[in-house]
């Protein structure tokens, strides 16, 4: 059934389908309407499950890691300065390889303080192996969260994921949501039962110490799982869409990029906005399309490579920045298109940080850039995009 | 406010089109000035950017039309509802746009709908929003604010039918 | 002198040797004396501390219960998770039990254990206290007493030492106003034992405050182990008690020994003049008085 | 020895009993009991902190391979029946 409501409502909605059984959670600007509406539906009765209000987002994970290795399905969710905080259980989770999911709804880091939308936290957490998925819309917000516990919780895989909604764009947005039937999503998610879980009667240490002589191991199964995650996640898409009906687009999404000899890497909600340009510019006849990053990890790497055999040009638009390198998905998107055979032109866009809106005005800007630096066989790599006081330095 | 464009994206979903609708966020505490932007299309809409270049503006506390330039960017075509006390003529507006008044606060303190000194005007001022622009049909609307109205839901239902009843346009 | 009774401490073991705890670790005997007392249904979450050491490289494991290792700061947060989980899977009569060291319960951890223990999750929380970080090498903690050395309290040529005074974490955790706190000692297993059998049949959240002697960091003999803990409760340096529902009971008097006894085994106390000894004297005479206030007339 | 990766789980789980580890090893001083002295007053049994005494008929035995030698039995003993030996020697 469709209904209006906000991204946040859609990521409570998301954890309520897939019957998430323990939820630990601590409240945060502009997550907190998730942790409320789970709240609700926990005293209703209406999710049969038991909600911790943590003191802190640190204990939310490691609440939710507790109960996930003592066989429970957990979701927990939180923003910005709660993720970061979370960063040590990040990594925990993903050690211990159990499948939680977490929405975190994508806010900046402060100084300067701001409750409003930008990747910095998302992107710092590329290291802890977990997977990250960005999200255009509330649908594919609920969509992801469902699809991610049968990724995630799948033989191969057995790692946490992370799915990002962009503060207030998504989180407090309404728009028409599709919440499918309990029962199909059932039949879709089965109960999670894994292999291994702590249980009374068993003597067993979960965590233990590794010796040099043996850690690099458990870390190449975790590699592995990451990669099995790539392809698990096509298949469960595919499936997710024989069942429902709809799909997302895999891991990189691409919006009319056949004929395309310049195209927009982006991720989050700002595709939304990037593929009405996209149309625009199409019907003024210009060759352009664009590549959605819809998972940061696992890193799409053959489907950009593949992408930059075709193309001239690629302005990568990225909504944080790594300080002293350029943004993060600059980065990677450059090894890996660089990779192939052809090596585009290939620019970096640092945009939206702290909330600025970013604009079609913006994105037009960014595309005439692309086509001007690609035709020039420029190497200017990084741009901060409008930023007052900077010369117009590009085109 | 973040309520009547929730209500307003609601009944025109309910009217068949699709919506967005959000809220621009300060941190501001209650009381403080607020926006909220609402889209309403028969496609879907993907659009993310703010909304610099309204069709319609509504403004549910007229001090507001000092100090702040409420119709920046109001294309020409563009609508004006505002919540104004009956028979104030309303001064200094360019004449350019259409104007609608309604006293959405007279209406909403009748029916009792938050205190006689702060009435809450979010679903009345939506019935003056659904007569203004003609998209949504009333019982559209009626219908969402049932949803949505946490309590006094036929006080709120009656306030936005007399509301949409009593707006009229004004000639500056 | 007479011999003591025959012991009367439940005979299975749930430690299994080739630990590698120190020689004369209390902890070890800590964790002895609670399974004792808690038997097999019980799970047990560490977070960072000597004990997650102590079982050994993997696969090595020293329990035998279950025992999940966790962040240094999280033991709260933990046994918050595995509670939640057993009930929400139906999985009755289970002890959910976390333990930690000093740092890690009065320091790093006191937030997430406040967090547990005001939200009554129904577990049992121990705390082993070797005052120090003694798995990092015998750093002061909040739990290391005045005037003890530690190799950030160094004595040095200035005559230094530990400058603050311990943390009361069990007046900490009375102010939760949890159902049931007690103070226990390595020395004494039988007390221990009986109070954490007391302990597993109150619902709701349980503190066990355990005293843990540590021979490399407290400088003695692993020999004196159990005499120095006999000392800390016959000098009222650790006072046995316990706090039912808010009330104060102090559950063995002691000799009231002057508490240099106690310190002149310890080579950590042994630069300390005898106006130092002296003033420690005081403070232990103080608390002693007020817990027999509190025992007298309630709180 | 270092296991392949397609033999380990997941994540280090242990489920080996810790007797793998030959704690007796450590040990500098050796306890020798005078079972003829026992009073079988079981403290000794009480207080060791590796598991590493067996009371038969009440008496102790020294389990050698994990006994780390730290002498609280001996110490505590009523009967000064534990004396401890310098390991190599009698």
């Amino acid at each position: 059934m469709r209904k209006v409501m906000t991204g946040n409502y859609a990521s409570a909605y998301g954890a309520k389908l897939a019957r998430a059984e323990v939820i630990a959670a601590y409240p945060i600007t502009p997550q907190t309407s998730i942790v409320e509406k789970l709240a609700d539906f926990v005293s209703t009765g209406e999710l049969k499950a038991k909600f911790i209000p943590v003191e802190s987002e640190h204990s939310a994970m490691a609440a939710c890691i507790a109960a996930q290795t003592a066989g429970a399905r957990t979701y927990t969710a939180t923003s910005s300065h709660g993720l970061t905080l979370m960063h040590e259980v990040l990594m925990w989770a993903s050690g211990a390889r159990l499948p939680i999911v977490m929405t975190n709804v994508s806010r900046a880091m402060a100084p300067p303080w701001s409750v409003w939308v930008d990747h910095m936290d998302s992107v710092a957490q590329r290291d802890t192996g977990w997977l990250e998925f960005f999200c255009q819309s509330n649908q594919e917000v609920l969509d992801t969260i469902i699809m991610a516990y049968k990724v995630c919780e799948s033989k191969g895989v057995m790692l946490p994921a992370m799915i990002i909604e962009d503060a207030f764009i998504l989180s407090h947005t309404s728009e028409p949501v599709d919440v499918p039937d309990q029962d199909m999503v059932d039949a879709f998610l089965p109960a999670y039962a894994p292999e291994l879980k702590i249980e009374v009667g068993k003597a067993r240490g979960f965590g233990s110490l590794v010796r040099p002589d043996q850690y690099m191991e458990f870390r190449y199964k975790a590699m592995l799982a990451m990669r099995e995650a790539h392809d698990r996640f096509l298949r469960v898409e595919k499936e997710f869409k024989q069942v429902f009906g709809r799909e997302h687009g895999g891991l990189l999404e691409l919006y009319r990029c056949d004929d395309a000899e310049f195209v927009l890497i982006a991720a989050g909600s700002v595709a939304g906005t990037a593929k009405d340009v996209v149309d625009s510019l199409k019907a003024k006849g210009f060759p352009v399309g664009l590549a959605r990053l819809r998972a940061f990890r696992p890193f799409p790497h053959e489907e950009i490579r593949a992408l930059a055999g075709k193309v001239a040009g690629i302005a990568v638009l990225d909504r944080s920045y790594t300080f002293g390198a350029a943004g993060a998905m600059f980065t990677e998107v450059k090894a890996s298109a660089y990779s192939g055979q052809k090596k585009p032109v290939i620019k970096d866009y640092i945009a939206g940080l702290g909330g600025r809106d970013i604009t079609p005005k913006t994105i037009e800007r960014i595309f005439e850039d692309i086509q001007i630096a690609t035709k020039r066989g420029e190497e200017t790599e990084v741009e901060w995009v409008d930023v007052a006081g900077l010369p117009r330095r590009w085109h | 406010m973040v309520i009547a464009s929730e209500v307003l994206a609601k009944a025109a979903f309910r009217a068949g089109f699709e919506v967005s609708s959000f809220p621009f966020f300060g941190v501001e505490r209650r009381g403080a000035p607020v926006t909220a932007f609402a889209r309403i299309d028969p496609k879907p809409i993907r659009m993310k950017s703010s909304i610099y270049e309204p069709d319609y503006v509504v403004l549910l506390d007229n001090t507001l039309l000092r100090g702040v330039d409420i119709l920046e960017g109001l294309k020409p075509e563009g609508k004006v509802l505002i919540n104004y006390p009956d028979g104030k003529r309303l001064e200094g507006l360019p004449a350019k746009y259409k104007y609608y008044v309604l006293d959405a606060t007279t209406i909403a303190a009748a029916h009792h709908i938050g205190s006689q000194t702060a009435p809450i005007v979010n679903t009345s001022i939506m019935g003056g929003f659904a007569r203004m622009c003609d998209l949504i049909p009333l019982d559209a609307l009626l219908e969402s604010i049932r949803e949505m109205a946490p309590v006094k839901k036929e006080e709120n239902v009656l306030a936005a039918r007399e509301a949409y009843e009593r707006t009229r346009e004004v000639t500056l | 002198m007479a011999l003591m009774p025959k012991t009367t401490i439940p005979e299975e073991e749930f430690s299994v040797p080739g630990n590698t705890g120190c020689p004369g670790c209390g902890a070890n005997l800590v964790m002895r004396y609670l399974l004792k007392g808690l038997g097999e249904r019980t799970i047990v979450a560490i977070p960072a501390c000597c004990w997650a050491v102590m079982p050994g490289y993997w696969p090595s494991h020293c329990l035998k219960i279950p025992m999940l290792y966790t962040a240094f700061e999280a033991t709260g947060a933990a046994i918050s998770g595995l509670r939640a989980a057993l009930d929400v899977k139906g999985v009755e009569d289970v002890n959910v039990v976390g333990f930690a060291g000093d740092g890690g319960t009065v320091d790093i951890g006191l937030q997430a254990l406040s967090g547990a223990a005001e939200r009554q999750t129904d577990a049992i929380y121990v705390m082993y206290d070797n005052e120090a970080y003694m798995n990092t090498g015998i750093q002061r903690s909040g739990s290391t007493p005045w005037g003890a050395w530690t190799t950030t309290t160094p004595v040095g040529s200035n005559h230094d030492f530990k400058r603050e005074a311990k943390k009361d974490i069990m007046a900490i955790m009375q102010a939760h106003r949890i159902p049931y706190a007690a103070t226990v000692s390595v020395a004494y297993p039988e007390d221990f034992i009986r109070k954490v059998q007391k302990a597993r049949s109150i619902k709701g959240f349980r503190f066990i405050h355990a005293m843990s002697p540590c021979p490399p960091g407290w400088r003695m003999n692993p020999m004196h182990s159990i005499e120095v803990a006999k000392l800390a409760v016959d000098t009222h340096s650790f006072p046995l008690y316990e706090i039912e529902n808010g009330k104060v009971q102090i559950t063995r008097k002691g000799k009231g020994l002057p508490v240099s006894e106690y310190l002149k085994l310890q080579g950590r106390f042994s630069h300390l003049t005898e106006a130092e000894v002296a003033s420690i004297q005081k403070a232990v005479d103080d608390h002693w008085h007020y817990l027999e206030e509190e025992e007298k007339y309630g709180i | 020895m270092t296991k392949s990766f397609e033999e380990i789980p997941l994540t280090p789980i242990s489920d080996t009993p810790s007797t793998v580890n030959l704690t007796g090893l450590w040990r500098a001083f050796r306890p020798i009991v005078d079972k003829a002295k026992c009073k079988k007053c079981t403290i000794c049994w009480k207080f060791c902190p590796d598991v590493a005494i067996v009371l038969v008929d009440g008496v102790p035995e020294i389990d050698l391979n994990y006994c780390k030698g730290c002498g609280i039995c001996s110490f505590e003993c009523p009967s000064k029946c534990i004396v401890m030996v310098k390991e190599g020697t009698e």
